[in-house]
């Protein structure tokens, strides 16, 4: 059963111009996506730059505008709750930032940053919040002393912990990671993303996970949706975008993506080659006139693309 | 895990943040002309204010006809303007006027101008939209003349007033820049992050946004503070400036409009400008390590 | 980008309007009248209240404000107490004055800035670099008038090498090249003056701009391309740099004008500084209330100028 | 391979940094070749002196505070020696550069047909109709379409992707024999970052030079590469063609690196972890393995005093022999 | 003309009368303070020469060059080059004829004032000089569309003056041409200041046959007066820098012969480097200059210093009435007034040490005021009086006597009834020496136990000055202030209980008297005026209303390089330019 429902979800910002200065336009950053969270689950969002991840992500939590669709959570529309800042679902709805660095205030020492949401969510005493603070460094694997530290005397990996231990200080539900690792190196990407699943499990957390990395999604996802303008182009669980991706895009992606041998490379180069014609002829199936992406349509229990059917039936 | 113990052992030597006082203080050390800047700078400061102890103004401005433009002596060692005041006394309680005024327009315009730009960089929308417009609208004004107009209208021009008038015209610049780190800071994924975690607004301008930009306010408000003490010059020498009565710099300095001053009397302007000069040269130089420091990329130590 | 030109003029007109209710308010609120300074053993003092009257000096200010107001549309901005012509006819005069100095100022102003800018910022910490930067703290912590003065003394009083008066020597007959020779002449000291007082903001911009373009990628780039170093500083730093100073010229243009006040009262240059000083003391209301507008809308003019400079100058603007 | 294709032979670089009046070497003690008709990838985690290592090839460090030692040959000059006016013949004529960041990377007051001109303007000695048209032959090598008309716009007005080839366009202007791209496609989406390392790929094959390719994606090593170098903490740590490395990484902190790429591992299998940070400059350990206080559980017996490449097959290198002794401590990633 | 406090500057505010510019010719006057009045300098003189005359004022002249229309001073005493007097007037300012015209008065019911010209006399541009010319100024002056301040009470002695500005009439009736030559003026009222240019009668003309056909409203832009007005005078102007400088060409047709000199160059110089320019020798004569500026000159070895007392006087005013606004006349009250005790008065007068500071800020060049009449005007002038010496004692002793004894012993007194006794004094802004001198003031009275402020805490602006004065403002007890003396010697203008100048609002019944005696027919007899001079300067001194402080003198630096020059009053080189003559190709440096 899913704790929380995300109904065709939209993110407009107007465009201003004209004469004086009025909405001429708008950008769909977000266009009418739908989602549903089960607990201890990971959602992926995958899609090129710009196409409306970060937004998403932003709108669910509360800081952007949502021009129209509406969010359910634990059956309750919150849609325009969500700017409530102690809300209940402010607190189990908590967020991990892509650049940990810049997600703390450089004026403040680990403590302080753990307690903001402590101070703010859950009324307890000093002594308990203390312990609490220590309790998440621990969580985190950081020693005591971190307490007194500010944030610049930690490494990118560490600092993602912290970020990670302020998320999950007021047991969220839901913990939505904007690319919580694109800005790390390898060696320490696998520090975080190992660590996130360990909280996962442990805590029954579930995840948006936002990223363009498909490795990196596909290493921490359940579900994985792709996006494309705003929309989805196709949703399913991890198997099927891999195994059996539908649409264009997807496959566009997918070939692109390189792969770690160099193994046959020479004829990934052509297959990639192949999908890109492909994608070129194909491309009008799978957008309507205005290039906008189709509404998803079922092709299993748990398989939608966005799609035309005559293009699915074209496409396989 | 041991070895990052290491690490941390060695990082503890900087545990403050990035733009504290160890890093101000790196930047002075490093720069010798802001550190003799920073000397001066303090130096002045505070002799003028314990110096002006030892003043009384009725005493100072005393007109004793005989001693018109007495050359520096051992009773006047900066010698006697036209009316035979003593300049090291008006020059000394001119100065502590100057810089009082200097501190108060400072401190109205930075007080105003923060507020402003705090709330106009953080929310923006409306309140954005209308100050801005409100701040174009100033900036576009004949600040200097209307000024002109203002100290002609108002029927008792005191220090107050002055202090008053020239800061209707000084906070925009400020909120413009406060306006605009904020708007970036306040774009940045911690003040999100803050939001999210439930601390309200106010808390994230004054607590969060508002400290990150410290450095920056010090640094504005140094530099601003530097060109405040002469604002009264300019006016002084218009004939807009404090009453005459009000020991002042912009009196004395004025003086060397008339070139017999300017030549054989120097001794009623030059120490006036002078000091102008001095301290404001090292408050300058002093803003420039501030700014530097403030600035990772260009600091020097 | 006619749009965008055509919208700030439109925006203008509530701003001037603003400013003229502003100035006019201000402006009747001062004490005294043009007719104060009439004040004789034999003027009458009958006659002075029926001029006053004649003026319209008596009605409520609101009243004066529209017939002010309406007048002004028609370009009419009433004639000067002082100078019995019309306000239009003086201002345009001393405007004249004011804007050939503030024209020469500012070239003067970027010939001196920009090479002492730029290659301050060239080299960057040098004994050069450090030279300039104190002279730009210099100029910026002198007093205005002091600098005026003490240039007018040597180079005027003492060395005689520049007429410490006047606009033009009343010999030249108009039209004539000794006229405009004269004209320049009268002109070099006040707006040497007032270019030096004015580098300090484009030096240091300048200079910091500069030295950020140093470390820019595009630098790099051009670097990498093996081009010379010289021509990396003309073709690419300097070109760069200079563009936010080039679009600043209409601020800076209105910020010479609004400085005239003291260049041209120490210079006793005839221009609209120094007739403004002047109309304050005569309470010449007309000729106040002109003035002010005047250097509002020449604000407001330059900084369009500098928004239409900087559209034509920067590509990413201009083509959007 | 023959040494008569040699292009570039670098012999023990040492590029240093001054920091409060020492010289601290981000690069020490690089030696590499890189031949005619290949593409040579630098690979490495942040920070290790990647880039440091391509702007001392190509001389575009701050000379006032850096300090470049040792021998980088290239037609029997010593480019680690050249004076900036030698250096400016070499930059764009022979050696060709790609940055990271494709819009910083373009003077933004410049037409893009001005900008790939000017490197010809101070190579060749072609007139100006000639230069044009080697303009639009250059922008059309690199797949833009149209020519003409991109010549004439400004660098805001295309896409990432298209300012790449741009870039890429300009370092091939001259036909330079060496090429060296750091981190080409980081900034870019994977789409077009394969479509650009196809288009590097293809230039290369066609003009037959060499190639230096920085990257921290062994995904595009893998790609692209012909020959790879591992680099961490300012020295290559292992060099081999790149099938080679693939299939059979040696040293420790390769190895450890392809464990902890999640796509190497998709069925969500926890990762392997390499313990610690990568030290920063001033702190790089400058005696023994330098990877060694990573792997605290290989004894400190099993490291080299003075570790140096060995060849453990041919043309493949490791620095030190601490990989003999190498195995991972964590279970679930352990491929040893 | 209002010559208010000197500001150090030499630039006053506007000078509106018509009688400062008249000539003037008498015997010679002794030195005044060890000033000549006149300078003969040696060596044979060039042909023709340009004299530069430099003109001392901050601001730019206002450039109305004509006689009906201008307000400022200094455009005055550009005119002088260009004159369009018709007459010459006496070291006493009586109009005399030697001038172009000449005239007679024959009393009746009105009066008839006959004007008779020269003939043969020509406008520069070679046309006659007509009676058309003699009414042009009238019919200005009295039009409707004149804006200027001479449609005064003056004029309106004119018969026909009213009903001509009112427009029931087209001419004014009282103005009429009897033959080519002979200009027949009625006026309803006769003073003896008419024989000093007052009554209504105008000392100039304008051209009719280029002014007459411009109307009145735009005369006042017209080029003919801006730019290149005819003129009676010796020179002509040539070139016009507005608001600068002014260059003259000799006028060829000049009644009294062409002048010597080619040219004259008039150019306006500021306060700051009027000295210096001096001392360069760019000049030959400067006018309007500032005696303060005299410590900067007075070693000069090229130029030469003339002076001459000025029409001039300074003053202490004591508020003891207000201005009835309804009855429009001066309603006194000694009584109520804070100000009222006269020994109070004559005590703060007493306490000023004004021979001080004229000593030490005008090195001379000002004296102290023992009558409230300027000594230029001999015959009036009672040298008697003694007037206010500084006398701190018998300051002290009158306070001691009227009852202002210190009471609560912090060495202020209190007043009479022991209150708290401030003196609120309103004082003009000025230059610095004006400003140090004001100070001064206060600590004279301080020095004497009187606890006297500036009113609004600093010295007042001008335009506020006056504002606050006229308007007889609470925050004002005493006020010091400046005349700047007419042609015409008569008070009434500033004493009379009808004068809303006068700012004291001191009036009486003997006051009243005196002053109609003084401007009555029985005073055409000079002695009898003379003797109601004497009686209205002794009440004045006697009450001490408005105490006299300084009389100044007017200086005029003078080149070596020029023939001669001289400032006499009635005989001054400024109205015998054409006789000018330099020995020197340059002004000598
Ligand atoms: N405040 C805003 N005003 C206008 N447009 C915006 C705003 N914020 C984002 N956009 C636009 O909305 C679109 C979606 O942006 P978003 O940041 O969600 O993309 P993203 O998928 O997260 O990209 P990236 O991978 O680069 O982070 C983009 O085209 C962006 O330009
Ligand atoms: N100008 C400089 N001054 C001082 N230290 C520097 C400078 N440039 C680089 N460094 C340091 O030298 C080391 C190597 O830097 P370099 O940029 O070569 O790394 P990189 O491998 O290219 O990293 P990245 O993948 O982040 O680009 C780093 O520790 C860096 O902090
Ligand atoms: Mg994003
Ligand atoms: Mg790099």
């Amino acid at each position: 059963m899913s704790f929380m429902q995300i109904n065709d979800l939209k993110v407009h910002y107007p465009i201003r111009g004209g004469f004086f200065n009025t909405i001429v336009d708008n950008v769909y950053a977000v266009d009418g996506i739908s989602m549903e969270f089960e607990k201890g689950k990971a959602y992926g969002l995958v899609g090129e730059s710009g196409c409306g991840k970060s937004t998403t992500g932003k709108s669910i939590i509360g800081l952007e505008k949502i021009s129209a669709g509406s969010i359910i959570y634990e059956g309750e529309n919150v849609t325009n709750k969500r700017r409530d800042r102690t809300s209940a679902y402010n607190r189990d709805i908590q967020m991990i930032f892509q650049d940990s660095h810049s997600s703390m205030n450089p004026r403040k020492r680990v403590q302080d940053i753990l307690a903001e949401p402590i101070r703010n969510f859950l009324k307890l005493t000093p002594q308990e919040e203390s312990r609490r603070i220590s309790e998440l460094l621990a969580i985190v694997g950081m020693p005591e002393d971190a307490k007194l530290k500010y944030p610049h005397e930690f490494s990118g990996g560490q600092k993602q912990r912290l970020g990670i231990a302020r998320a999950i200080a007021t047991n969220p539900k839901l913990i939505i990671a904007d690319e919580p690792v694109s800005a790390l190196d390898l060696s320490v990407q696998a520090q975080v993303l190992n660590f996130m699943k360990d909280i996962q499990d442990e805590y029954g957390l579930s995840y948006l996970f936002i990223s363009h990395d498909l490795g990196v999604v596909k290493h921490m996802c359940d579900y994985i949706s792709i996006m494309y303008k705003g929309r989805f182009v196709e949703s399913g669980t991890k198997y099927d975008i891999y195994e059996n991706p539908q649409h264009i895009y997807t496959k566009r992606l997918l070939s692109a993506i390189p792969d770690i041998t160099p193994n046959g490379r020479e004829d990934r180069k052509l297959e990639r080659i192949e999908v890109e014609r492909n994608y070129q002829v194909e491309h009008k199936q799978y957008f309507d006139e205005n290039g906008r992406v189709y509404n998803l349509s079922p092709i299993s229990d748990t398989h939608f693309v966005a799609a035309t059917s005559s293009a699915l039936k074209g496409g396989n | 895990m041991v070895k990052e113990k290491d690490n941390k052992k060695e990082q503890e030597i900087v545990s403050a943040p990035p733009t504290g006082f160890q890093v101000i203080w790196r930047e002075f050390l490093k720069d010798k002309v802001a550190m003799f800047s920073l000397i001066v700078m303090v130096v002045t400061i505070f002799g003028v204010f314990i110096a002006s102890l030892f003043f009384d103004p009725a005493e100072v401005m005393k007109v004793s006809l005989r001693n018109k433009y007495a050359p520096p002596s051992s009773t006047h060692w900066l010698g006697a303007d036209i009316g035979g005041s003593d300049i090291l006394g008006q020059l000394i309680i001119g100065a502590k006027n100057s810089l009082l005024i200097a501190i108060a327009i400072t401190l109205i315009t930075g007080i105003t101008g923060i507020f402003i730009g705090l709330a106009c960089g953080y929310f923006g929308g409306w309140i954005d939209n209308m100050f801005m417009r409100i701040i174009d609208f100033f900036i576009t004004l004949p600040s200097l003349m209307i000024i002109i107009v203002f100290i002609t209208i108002v029927p008792k021009y005191t220090v107050f007033t002055f202090i008053l008038i020239i800061s209707i015209f000084g906070w925009t610049g400020i909120a413009r820049l406060i306006r605009s780190k904020s708007l970036s800071e306040s774009r940045r994924d911690y003040v999100n992050a803050s939001k999210t975690l439930g601390t309200n607004d106010f808390v994230i301008i004054f607590k969060e946004v508002m400290p990150n930009i410290s450095s920056i306010l010090i640094v504005e408000a140094t530099l601003s503070f530097a060109g405040n003490i002469g604002i009264e010059t300019g006016l002084t020498y218009l004939g807009f400036g404090l009453p005459p009565s009000t020991p002042s710099l912009g009196t004395l300095v004025a003086y060397a409009n008339n070139p017999l001053v300017m030549s054989t009397y120097w001794w009623v302007w030059l120490p006036a400008a002078l000091f102008i000069l001095i301290l404001m040269l090292s408050i300058n130089y002093v803003g420039q390590a501030l700014r530097r420091a403030a600035d990772a990329k260009q600091r020097l130590g | 980008m006619w749009k965008t030109v055509v919208r700030r003029v439109v925006i203008m007109i509530p701003q001037l309007f603003i400013l003229s209710l502003l100035i006019f308010i201000m402006a009747k609120n001062m004490p005294g009248d043009p007719f104060t300074g009439k004040i004789t053993p034999e003027t009458d003092p009958a006659r002075i209240e029926e001029l006053r009257e004649l003026n319209g000096l008596n009605d409520p200010w609101y009243q004066q404000y529209v017939r002010w107001m309406g007048n002004a549309f028609q370009g009419e901005f009433g004639n000067s107490y002082t100078y019995k012509v019309k306000v239009s006819t003086l201002i345009g005069e001393r405007a004249m004055n004011t804007f050939w100095l503030s024209l020469l100022t500012a070239v003067m102003l970027y010939a001196i800035a920009v090479p002492l800018g730029v290659l301050a910022g060239r080299f960057h910490n040098s004994w050069f670099d450090r030279g300039v930067v104190l002279y730009s703290f210099i100029s910026f912590a002198i007093p205005t008038f002091v600098l005026a003065l003490i240039l007018l003394y040597f180079f005027g009083y003492q060395l005689s090498l520049f007429p410490t008066t006047g606009s033009v020597d009343v010999r030249e007959a108009p039209g004539t090249a000794g006229y405009y020779m004269s004209k320049i002449y009268h002109m070099i000291l006040p707006a040497f003056t007032a270019a030096v007082l004015g580098t300090t903001g484009i030096i240091q911009y300048l200079r910091t701009e500069v030295v950020d373009a140093k470390s820019m990628d595009y630098v790099r780039t051009a670097r990498a391309k093996g081009v010379p170093a010289r021509k990396v500083y003309s073709k690419h730093i300097f070109r760069n740099s200079l563009l936010p100073v080039a679009a600043f010229i209409g601020f800076t243009i209105t910020g010479l004008l609004g400085g005239s006040i003291f260049i041209e009262t120490i210079f006793a240059y005839p221009g609209m500084g120094h007739l403004f000083i002047q109309s304050i003391s005569s309470r010449d209301y007309s000729v106040i209330t002109a003035l002010v507008m005047l250097y509002g809308f020449l604000a407001l003019l330059g900084s369009l100028l500098s928004d239409i400079i900087m559209s034509i100058v920067d590509p990413r603007i201009r083509i959007e | 391979m023959k040494t008569s294709e040699e292009l570039l032979v670098i012999k023990d670089l040492h590029t240093g940094f001054r920091i409060k009046d020492t010289y601290f070497d981000a690069v020490d003690g690089v030696s590499l070749t890189l031949r005619k008709n290949e593409i040579l990838a630098i690979v490495g985690e942040s920070g290790c002196g990647k880039s440091t290592l391509a702007t001392s090839i190509i001389g575009l460090h701050d000379h006032n505070k850096t300090r470049v030692q040792g021998e980088i040959l290239f037609k029997n000059k010593n480019l680690a020696k050249l004076s900036e006016e030698e250096f400016n013949d070499v930059r764009g004529m022979d050696i060709g550069m790609i940055f990271q960041d494709p819009l910083s990377a373009l003077n933004p007051l410049m037409r893009i047909g001005e900008q790939i001109e000017e490197a010809l303007i101070y190579h060749t000695k072609l007139t100006k109709e000639a230069r044009v048209a080697r303009v639009f032959e250059l922008l059309a090598q690199v797949g833009i379409p149209n020519p003409q008309r991109v010549a004439r716009q400004f660098p805001h007005q295309l896409s990432g992707g298209m300012r790449q080839r741009v870039i890429i366009a300009i370092a091939i202007s001259c036909k330079p024999q060496i090429i060296i791209a750091d981190e080409p496609t980081t900034a870019l989406d994977v789409t077009i970052q394969a479509q650009i390392l196809d288009l590097l790929k293809d230039l290369q094959a066609e003009t037959g030079s060499g190639i230096i390719l920085i990257t921290h994606d062994l995904g595009v090593v893998a790609e692209v590469a012909d020959r790879v170098a591992v680099m961490y903490a300012g020295q290559i740590i292992e060099e081999a063609p790149v099938e080679e490395l693939f299939n059979n990484p040696k040293h420790p902190y390769t190895r450890s690196l392809f464990n902890s790429i999640p796509q190497m591992n998709s069925d969500g299998k926890k990762l392997n972890v390499i313990e610690g940070i990568v030290p920063s400059l001033l702190k790089l350990p400058r005696q023994g393995c330098r990877f060694s206080p990573r792997i605290s559980w290989i004894p400190e017996s099993a490291h080299e005093k003075d570790p140096v490449l060995h060849e453990v097959a041919p043309n493949h290198f490791v620095r030190c022999t601490c990989y003999k002794e190498f195995y991972f401590k964590g279970e679930e990633g352990g491929r040893a | 003309g209002d010559k208010k406090e000197d500001a150090g500057k030499g630039t006053d505010g506007g000078t509106t009368d018509g009688g400062t510019t008249t000539n003037e010719e008498t015997n010679t006057e002794q030195e005044e303070d060890g000033f000549s009045i006149s300078v003969e300098n040696e060596g044979t003189a060039i042909e023709g020469g340009t004299l530069m005359v430099a003109m001392q004022k901050d601001e730019p002249f206002q450039g109305i060059f004509s006689y009906a229309l201008y307000e400022d001073a200094y455009d005055a005493d550009l005119m002088d080059f260009a004159s369009n007097s018709i007459f010459k007037s006496d070291g006493d300012f009586l109009l005399t004829d030697e001038g172009i015209a000449s005239f007679e008065l024959t009393e009746g019911e009105p009066n008839i004032v006959t004007i008779k010209i020269r003939e043969g006399v020509k406008w520069s541009d070679g046309e006659p000089l007509k009676i058309e010319d003699l009414m042009l100024p009238y019919n200005i002056i009295g039009h409707k569309d004149y804006t200027g301040v001479r449609y005064n009470s003056f004029f309106r002695n004119i018969v026909g003056a009213e009903e001509y500005h009112d427009g029931t009439a087209d001419t004014i009736s009282g103005l009429n041409k009897i033959d080519e030559t002979t200009l027949e003026l009625q006026i309803k009222e006769v003073s003896p200041g008419l024989f000093s240019g007052g009554d209504g009668i105008l000392t100039y003309a304008e051209p009719s046959h280029i002014l007459s056909d411009v109307p009145v409203a735009e005369l006042v832009e017209h080029d003919a007066i801006r730019k290149n007005p005819v003129t009676l005078g010796a020179f002509v102007i040539d070139r016009v820098v507005p608001g600068e400088s002014v260059q003259f060409k000799a006028n060829e047709n000049y009644w009294k012969g062409k002048p010597k000199l080619d040219g004259v160059i008039v150019k306006v110089v500021p306060s700051a480097s009027i000295a210096k320019a001096l001392e360069a020798g760019e000049y030959d004569v400067s006018l309007s200059f500032g005696s303060s500026k005299y410590v900067e000159i007075e070693n000069l070895t090229n130029i030469d210093v003339l002076a001459v007392p000025e029409l001039y006087y300074s003053y202490l005013g004591f508020k003891v009435g207000k201005w009835d606004t309804e009855t429009k006349e001066v309603a006194t009250d000694l009584e109520n007034s804070k100000m009222g005790d006269v020994n109070l008065r004559q005590a703060m007068a007493y306490a000023l040490n004004v021979e001080e500071v004229t000593e030490v800020f005008y090195d001379g060049l000002r004296e102290r005021a023992n009558a409230i009449v300027p000594p230029v005007f001999s015959s009036f002038h009672d040298a008697s009086i003694e007037g206010y010496k500084y006398d701190p004692d018998k300051a002290n002793q009158l306070l001691d006597d009227a009852g202002f004894v210190d009471v609560d012993g912090d060495g202020i007194r209190e007043d009479k009834e022991g209150k708290p006794l401030e003196i609120k004094f309103a004082t003009m802004s000025g230059d610095d020496v004006a400003e140090q001198i004001s100070a001064f003031w206060l600590q004279n009275w301080k020095e004497i136990g009187l606890n006297v402020v500036y009113t609004d805490g600093r010295t007042i602006e001008f335009n506020s000055f006056y504002d606050k004065v006229e308007a007889d403002d609470p925050n004002i007890d005493i006020f010091m202030a400046a005349w700047g003396v007419g042609t015409n010697p008569s008070p009434s203008g500033i004493y009379a209980h009808t004068a809303a100048y006068n700012f004291s609002r001191y009036t009486s019944e003997n006051l009243q008297t005196v002053l109609s005696n003084i401007d009555s027919n029985k005073s055409f007899d000079a002695t009898y005026r003379a003797e109601q001079f004497a009686a209205f300067e002794k009440e004045i001194a006697e009450v001490a209303p408005v105490v006299p402080m300084m009389y100044r003198l007017e200086l005029t630096p003078v080149n070596k390089r020029v023939k001669n020059w001289s400032v006499e009053y009635g005989n001054t080189t400024i109205t015998n330019l054409e006789l000018v003559e330099l020995v020197a190709d340059a002004p000598v440096k």
